[in-house]
């Protein structure tokens, strides 16, 4: 197994460890108190694109935030404290699972509202290209949110301007319960919207991390040798449902068969990564089980941290609305 | 009469407007999935299925706009958006085109297209997903944008709405969709425009929209208990706004508070005090109060979002200062939230 | 020549002649205070497209409206007097150039804000949809319109949907001073962008109106079989400036060279249309002189009426905010 | 000092600004082209190109996105529009991301976006081509909305916007760009949030916004030679809004009017009445009155349009009925728009 190798599965392993502890104590405890998007099931997007990146570079994402922000090396404890609410957070408590940042590990943002940060990351390479920086901003969306105008209007400006930007796609084939047929013309994908601004693109198993990270680093390449955008669309699923911790066919009614779901657990990135491994390193499943130890400690550690923190203190409440009053502000009120 | 819930309501008002007008339908992200915008479109798609309770694309722009072609065309779409914070992405559809479409074409008939968007404060909402734009909507002539607070006028008004030949925006609070009330089995029409005395009393006057007249009311019965009588106007609607209602109220009360889930500034408790000041300023004996959210976005975090949002703690202390009572004496009322369970 | 051809000549000298008399007043006399958007050199869009529709077919266009209108059987006195302000104009003088409607003709209205109306377009065609009616929704917007994410929201919707719905796009390479180039990306086209939705498309010399027609006649048919939305690309240019009467070389340093606007007189859609019909009809140049004055008098007699109108009463500037107030709306004032 | 029009005062912004921080790039539709913004972006793009002074495409929301992003990256965009009616298609990235961003990331920074958006009434201009939108953006903390009403305030306002560490939006009113007036040579900021009394008397208080406060200038020469003494209050910024100068010179004359570009409902002139309702209720000795366009879109027809905008004659028949004269007594004053020739 490359270091490479070993970095793609170790850090699906974290994700998964992460995510898995929060949703079991967001259901138990009922204590993080901010709509939850679980990326279980789809680690392989966020640790392949990731690895491909380097820490100057910026990832923006959705509101399916805590894969991308762990992948790119966005603080852990800073995270769980965030979806408790706590000062230590790394929004201070203000912002929630979606709206996470760690500027320091280059994770630019997440936000709610869907295709709102695509034109963001557009808007980072441009500073980029304005500047020479040799930095590639990178964008995870999901196919729910292409539908948006922005996405169409933030290809085009990427294109026009040849800007260094990954836009990366986490096709998992819903948007809530709404199917992709119920949204997009059937027989279509997502990549061909990009093909239409003569962008190139590929279209990837989303769950094989080893295809990803190839080509998330021929994308990333791409971009940083000043050719341009690059779009990705990266097929995959996600396994809990929508928002919050629970499985679908917990629910009556599912929108998706229960045996739908199976098929797609059965095709576990994490689990497809050891097979492709094993005949090379047999010791794939002890390495896993340990990395699983290890993380579910970490995260378990994260969670005993973030409870010990501090609220944000209620007289606080208006900070960071504006800028310090520095600079000869007149004495008009907000 | 029998009691329904909020929401119970709106998706009653729902099924018998469309029953009744073979042009009604009902389009939004989900509101054909299996929980319905909480509930309220999922009798609709039982009974009427998905050629008339129809799911579309994220694409809040251009389903505004679509919605505006069907109705020019008469149909009568009924918009659903389970936040209303997605509303701005389609403001140049409501406000430079529905809005205007009637005038600006010179009066050859209109597009009636009713948009709803739920505030969702729930919890941990946050920025951008808590929102309450009606002074936004409320701005701009050509739209009605009503606020219903209680379950009679969530039917009421939507049936005003589906009969209504103007575009109109139900602003709902996600916070009143469990409260129960009396609400008339047929579909009868709530007019815009004609607030309501939601209490009645002599001491200081209430005016609120949505969640907020429910949060005047504990207020009120709190007050009540401390000698304090609080009438609370519940406008209903903010446009067209019941201008006589609430300057024949300050009249009686000489004391104003407005309340609202958004902020002060420009917005639906300034332009209350501004029919006050231009109507009856004389009535006033105090300084108008206006209860809203601080100047800051909504937070997440637990703390700091119950102190975010104003609640009938916050009204009744607002009170208690214009009849020169002792604000601090307000006892902390359990918020609207409280027994809420995630995710949503 | 058949009697289509000799219509779509025909419509084509009307809109010339009715766009070069109203723009030599415009200048002369500022009395049409409304910005105007002509579309002269750019006829046989118009011409042919609306030609392939019925008139229970509803067109929607974007500012550059009066082409449309007319083509599509729009009121001319209602037109012209609309731009005079008059109260009886197609939209009683409130709506000017750009808010032109003719209801009974299938004009469904035009708008000036970039592609707000191709979503309207396809909810008409979405209701014609409902209600099984055999009719078409057509929509004329800009190259310029196309970048807006309005346009790429509703080409989704109308091909999930499925939507009798005729996308039409006048590309004539420019949004007011700026070339395409500097807008998208180089080395690709518009219907390229409806492509990626399986979108059937053409792209067709826009300044040839048989081959228009034929194409919208084509387009129109597969919209009404129920079949779906159809998009067509149509090439041409705009002989005078953006807004207003003027010529852009009559202004120092134009957005685009002589020579090029030269180029494009040089392919004037109704000398086109002559030189191809000349062989099978010598007499061609006779009818078009003979439609010319025959189409000047006519835009002369509605300028005369239009002149002769009278503006809108003050004591009326309220009407049609709002519905009549008739059944029970309350005492509130909006 | 030496006299600029308002559009050379925003130029000379312009050109200074970008010169003493490389950061600053100016972008929008026809930013590059040569009429330049009415000339606003001509001298900017003469001088530092098109890398600095950039054309785009027609995409309103992802290019506030885009500069949301850039400015997160440590530059400063400075975005035009032609109109400002474009500025309700990127309403949801400038409400619910620019304007929150510092907050709801906990305050690690800024995305210091400059918005310019010109509100062109000029003539004929019609319903979606002449809006204020000021009010709509100033209910939501997180902006600055700046509102220049003079050649020296919409320099140093945009000097000001161009330092901040916050997004700001400027409203220009292209009645004004003619308009000359003492500008100083050097970037001097004005900072937000400060009112000016452009005038000062002593029977009424006139408070204003833009072109209002022009038109109130000129009702305050004519009322002036009736002997009616007026005190205009240019506001500078609506949000920040200098209430204490507007509750000084209301105590000080008794009498309010409100006169704003854009509607009365939940508009400038609500908030106006709200300050002082809150505030100095008792100084009033009448009514507020708002001056603001009429409840409809607005018209094309030039008799429509006249009587659709608000000027210095409805601004002097409304103090001329707060100090009890005779309104019809008003002699029709020429518009800032004589003069004007078409066709934008
Ligand atoms: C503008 C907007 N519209 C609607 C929503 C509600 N919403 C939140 S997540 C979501 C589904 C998005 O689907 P997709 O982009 O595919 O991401 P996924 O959740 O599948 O990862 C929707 C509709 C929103 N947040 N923003
Ligand atoms: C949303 C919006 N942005 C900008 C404008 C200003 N504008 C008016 S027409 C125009 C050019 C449009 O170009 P195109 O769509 O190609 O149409 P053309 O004028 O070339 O026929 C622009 C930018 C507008 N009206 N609406
Ligand atoms: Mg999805
Ligand atoms: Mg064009």
């Amino acid at each position: 197994m490359s270091s490479v190798q070993r970095r793609l599965v170790r850090d699906m392993v974290r994700i998964r460890c992460v995510e898995e502890t929060l949703a079991d104590l967001y259901r138990e405890e009922q204590q993080m108190r901010t709509p939850t998007h679980f990326s279980i099931g789809q680690e392989a997007t966020s640790a392949g694109i990731c690895a491909a990146a380097r820490r100057t570079d910026v990832v923006y994402s959705g509101h399916r935030s805590h894969a991308p922000y762990l992948a790119k090396g966005g603080d852990l404890d800073a995270m769980v404290a965030e979806l408790y609410g706590k000062v230590s957070g790394c929004a201070r408590g203000r912002g929630g699972s979606v709206h996470l940042m760690d500027r320091a590990a280059g994770f630019g943002g997440s936000a709610a509202i869907l295709g709102e940060m695509i034109p963001v990351a557009v808007g980072a390479a441009w500073a980029f290209a304005m500047e020479g920086a040799p930095r590639v901003a990178l964008t995870f969306f999901g196919d729910g949110a292409s539908e948006e105008g922005t996405f169409h209007e933030a290809l085009n400006f990427a294109m026009v301007h040849r800007l260094p930007v990954v836009f990366v796609c986490e096709n998992n084939q819903y948007s809530i319960a709404s199917p992709l047929s119920a949204r997009q013309p059937p027989g279509t994908s997502i990549r061909e919207r990009a093909q239409g601004y003569g962008m190139p693109s590929r279209l990837v198993d989303g769950n094989d991390v080893f295809a990803v990270h190839e080509a998330g680093t021929e994308a990333v390449e791409w971009c940083r040798s000043g050719n341009g955008p690059y779009f990705l669309e990266l097929v995959t699923y996600r396994w809990r449902e929508h928002v919050g911790p629970g499985w679908d066919h917990d629910q009556a009614g599912g929108y998706r068969p229960k045996s739908e779901v199976d098929s797609w657990i059965a095709r576990c990135p994490i689990r497809g990564a050891a097979d492709a491994l094993r005949a090379a390193d047999p010791d794939i499943d002890a390495r896993i089980d340990a990395w699983d130890a290890e993380f579910r400690a970490e995260a378990g550690r994260a969670v005993e941290r973030a409870k010990a923190a501090a609220f944000p203190d209620v007289r606080d409440l208006l900070d960071g609305a504006y800028e310090p009053q520095t600079h000869g502000t007149g004495r008009g009120r907000n | 009469m029998r009691k329904l819930t909020y929401w119970q309501a709106i998706s009653e008002a729902t099924v018998q407007c469309m029953a009744a007008d073979p042009g009604v339908f009902v389009a939004g992200e989900g509101v054909d999935d299996d929980k319905g915008i909480y509930g309220t479109t999922r009798a609709a798609y039982e009974r009427f299925g998905s050629s008339r309770v129809i799911d579309v694309p994220n694409s809040e722009n251009a389903c505004a706009g679509i919605a505006v072609g069907a109705a020019a065309m008469g149909r009568r779409p009924l918009m659903v958006h389970s936040r209303a914070d997605f509303m701005f992405l389609e403001m140049d559809a409501l406000v430079n085109l529905a809005a205007k479409w009637r005038y600006m074409y010179g009066d050859q008939g209109g597009v009636p297209v009713v948009t709803r968007g739920v505030v969702g404060r729930g919890w941990g909402q946050g920025a951008t997903h808590s929102q309450s734009p009606q002074s936004v909507f409320g701005h701009f002539p050509g739209l009605y944008v009503a606020t219903p607070a209680s379950p009679a006028d969530a039917k009421g008004l939507l049936v005003q709405a589906l009969r209504s030949e103007t575009p109109v925006l139900l602003l709902e609070n996600r916070g009143l969709y469990q409260v129960e009330g009396d609400v008339p089995p047929e579909p009868v029409p709530v007019p815009f425009g004609r607030g309501r005395v939601a209490r009645s009393g002599t001491d200081v006057t209430v005016v609120a929209a949505s969640l907020m007249v429910y949060e005047a009311e504990r207020a009120a019965d709190l007050l009540a208990r401390q000698g304090v009588s609080v009438e609370v106007i519940d406008v209903r609607s903010i446009r067209p706004l019941d201008d006589d209602l609430i300057c024949e109220s300050v009249a009686k009360t000489g004391r104003l508070v407005v309340a609202d889930t958004s902020w002060a500034r420009y917005g639906f408790a300034a332009e209350v005090a501004a029919v006050v000041a231009e109507n009856v300023p004389d009535a006033l004996r105090r300084p108008v109060r206006r209860v809203t959210p601080p100047d800051c976005p909504a937070p997440v975090s637990a703390p700091l979002e119950d102190a975010f949002h104003p609640d009938a703690g916050s009204i009744a202390a607002a009170c208690l200062e214009l009849v020169g009572g002792d604000g601090s004496a307000v006892p902390r009322l359990t918020g609207v939230t409280a027994g809420f369970v995630g995710p949503y």
